[in-house]
């Protein structure tokens, strides 16, 4: 299935895009991770929440929504 | 015509909306990027008590976005010149200026004497400090946080609500996550979420719109996106924080930050007087040096022993290579002890150049 | 560590980028609710020269949200007002205050001096003259505007795009859009919109991110809710107002404000001194009024004969019943001629009470 | 068909909703907007302009979208 993968903050200064569609036939959302881990490297550096369908999982999530977000959190004021 | 007439006029607000807001009182944690816009329009809108906590002062650097200061509050005391700005912007409040760090000793008090906490603070340290004061003393806190181009609005622990832990249970233990106060931003970015996070401090004490909570907002200012993401609340995080209460934040967070490390040469301060130098090796490691009245901290032991650094000194801190003492500096600045500088040479070229120095001098002295 | 440092050190700003704003000039029309941020950030973020026109005054009731202001600034021409404030946030750059009303006169000559113009105007009548305006002088304008919780933010004339007029042709007619600048607005609301009109000032400056152009964004401070809606351009649109040239928008607006009508009564006025009384009816219409000195200016007739109107008196408007002295007033405030009041009895009651005025005055100069 | 229509600022006042759901089955914005004015007879005082699927749009434009934005124009600053 087509997935769009949403990137925020330093993540998306690593994958160089705010966003792009993925063609993935997996059902977890960790399995998802690991291809997005071996396509950007320097990911696994960050810490960051992921978000189905603008709604916040786990990784041990099924993988249901056609929009994932991988949000890191800021520190800055 | 007065002072509130145009909240006033508005059906949804009334006289009954600003009386509410003159019984207010809301803490602003932080008066930089976002602690200024946030504390201008609270002011501005007649929060009856409004509390600004900021131990830091006015830089140079800082006034590219905190707009209020100006040149005439270089040197000072953020919450005391952010005070003396705004009592002329509305001078019917109680504005109250707490001049000093927010801290897991101070926080429980302080803030059971207001009803709201908005933290505009710029570190993980203070934010999860402030988190976990907010849900210890249950008061809603409108969190707020930037980075370069893009900001984060929520508001947390409102109406039995989650928390920022139940979105990022804890502080980031990878080097990646910059928690500087040096990084780079784009100055109208706290502009908009500083106000975003005023204008939710509004929502919640006139009971009008939706409030942001259970949810998240991830707005970029390049791109105009906005993101709202909804968050279950963790009662396990809840439970742990209210059972060990504030000291689970007392946790050095030691995320690195890659800019603005001071940097000094030996050469540099071999002339300086009224100064502390610091050895962060472990204490066991060679060769020591002799020539120099040395503090040894080692860098497993820093936090322990704080009160070892003269916070009235220029601090320079060496180790075998120079690499360590970096670490020790990225420490002390998340602490915000900034004090401290580099010394970019390792042990052994600070031991050749004292001892060509000794040699001069010695040469010097005869006679 | 310099004043732009936090700019300096983002990869997409940069030195570079930072040059290109100390180089930019731009105009901010209106030193309102929207123009004091637009302004404040701009200044900080280190505009070259940036131009403020505005010829209103502080007042009590601006203070709610007009953050560059403060009881030490009312009474003080706005744009001035500003300028004292915005010198001491940066005095590194130039700030010009025009201290007058923007007209048709003067706005093609102040713009040709400047590179972007940002719109932080309260009324229909100087939106659509800045907009022809910035057309005739081929200006990108970020334009933003309030209503109460809601707000509206674009680019008009960038990169040629399309402008207001494209996306509305003609001030509205109706009575029911409100043009006026005594309306109800939360005070949070121009802060967040007149931030990011800045941080869209600084995109075009900068060439980064996507400028808001081709688009409004409508934005509501209760449910956070974002709309960006998609505008053509109109070719037509813009070739009228370039024949034209600025005289489309000397067409008076005459939408009606419902808030904030001074009202008084003839008994109030008897007995001041240097004032002028204007009647607004038709010149035929009965009775007259022959114990008071009296201007005669037909509704019909008022925007034609702005000129027989004391600017430093204050004046008091009259006519049959009290409702169209009222539009009257509704008129001149549009046109920002703010010194007027309605006399709330009609022309039989003031008749009435001269005449027993009069005989009192003969009885009490009896001997 | 299902047309959601959001209303913004002096319209939302007046038809006391941000946004509703209706069912059309005429083809044309303007027939919608007589259904709009018999509903909400102040609207008729109001000057607005029309966007379909977030893009303006005349009267006369054939009605394709599921949703339709009624916007006037703000003066305030």
């Amino acid at each position: 299935m087509h997935i769009k993968i949403k990137y925020f903050g330093q993540i998306a200064e690593i994958t160089q895009l705010e966003e792009e569609t993925l063609e993935f036939s997996k059902s977890l959302i960790s399995e998802l991770l690991e291809v997005l881990y071996s396509k950007y490297n320097s990911l696994k550096n960050i810490d960051f929440k992921i978000a189905q369908n603008q709604e916040l999982v786990s990784i041990e999530t099924e993988l249901t929504g056609n929009e994932i977000a991988l949000l890191p959190p800021f520190s800055g004021g | 015509m007065t002072r509130y007439n145009r909240h006033i006029v508005l059906s949804e607000i009334g006289q009954i909306g600003q009386d509410k807001l003159s019984n207010a009182k809301v803490l602003v944690i932080g008066a930089g990027g976002l602690g200024c816009p946030i504390s201008q329009y609270l002011a501005a809108a007649g929060i009856g008590m409004l509390g600004i906590i900021d131990f830091d002062i006015v830089e140079i650097s800082n006034l590219q976005r905190q707009v209020l200061f100006g040149n005439s509050s270089l040197g000072q005391n953020k919450a005391i010149a952010a005070k003396k700005r705004l009592k002329d912007l509305n001078s019917d409040i109680t504005i109250m200026a707490y001049p000093y760090k927010l801290t897991h000793k101070n926080a429980v008090e302080l803030f059971n004497q207001y009803d709201i906490i908005v933290d505009g603070s710029d570190n993980f340290e203070t934010r999860y400090l402030v988190n976990d004061a907010s849900i210890i003393t249950n008061k809603p806190l409108v969190f707020g946080a930037i980075y370069k181009f893009e900001g984060q609005v929520a508001v947390f622990n409102y109406q039995n609500g989650p928390s920022y832990r139940c979105l990022f249970p804890n502080p980031p233990e990878k080097d990646t996550i910059p928690n500087c106060s040096e990084i780079g931003v784009l100055g109208m970015l706290p502009g908009i979420i500083g106000c975003m996070q005023a204008n939710e401090v509004l929502k919640i004490i006139l009971g009008i719109g939706k409030v942001l909570s259970e949810k998240i907002l991830y707005y970029n200012a390049l791109t105009l996106q906005t993101s709202t993401l909804k968050i279950s609340k963790n009662e396990a995080a809840f439970a742990t924080i209210l059972k060990e209460k504030i000291n689970v934040s007392k946790k050095v967070i030691t995320t690195n930050c890659q800019h603005e490390i001071k940097e000094v040469s030996i050469h540099d301060i071999l002339l300086k007087e009224n100064i502390q130098i610091i050895d962060v090796r472990e204490l066991y490691e060679q060769p020591k040096i002799n020539n120099l009245n040395i503090t040894q901290i080692p860098l497993s032991e820093l936090e322990k022993n704080l009160n070892k650094i003269d916070l009235k000194k220029d601090v320079f801190l060496f180790c075998q290579s120079g690499v360590r003492s970096k670490k020790a500096l990225s420490i002390l600045k998340t602490l915000n002890i900034n004090n401290c500088f580099n010394i970019k040479e390792g042990v052994s070229t600070i031991n050749n150049i004292l001892n060509n120095r000794s040699s001069l001098k010695k040469e010097q002295l005869k006679p």
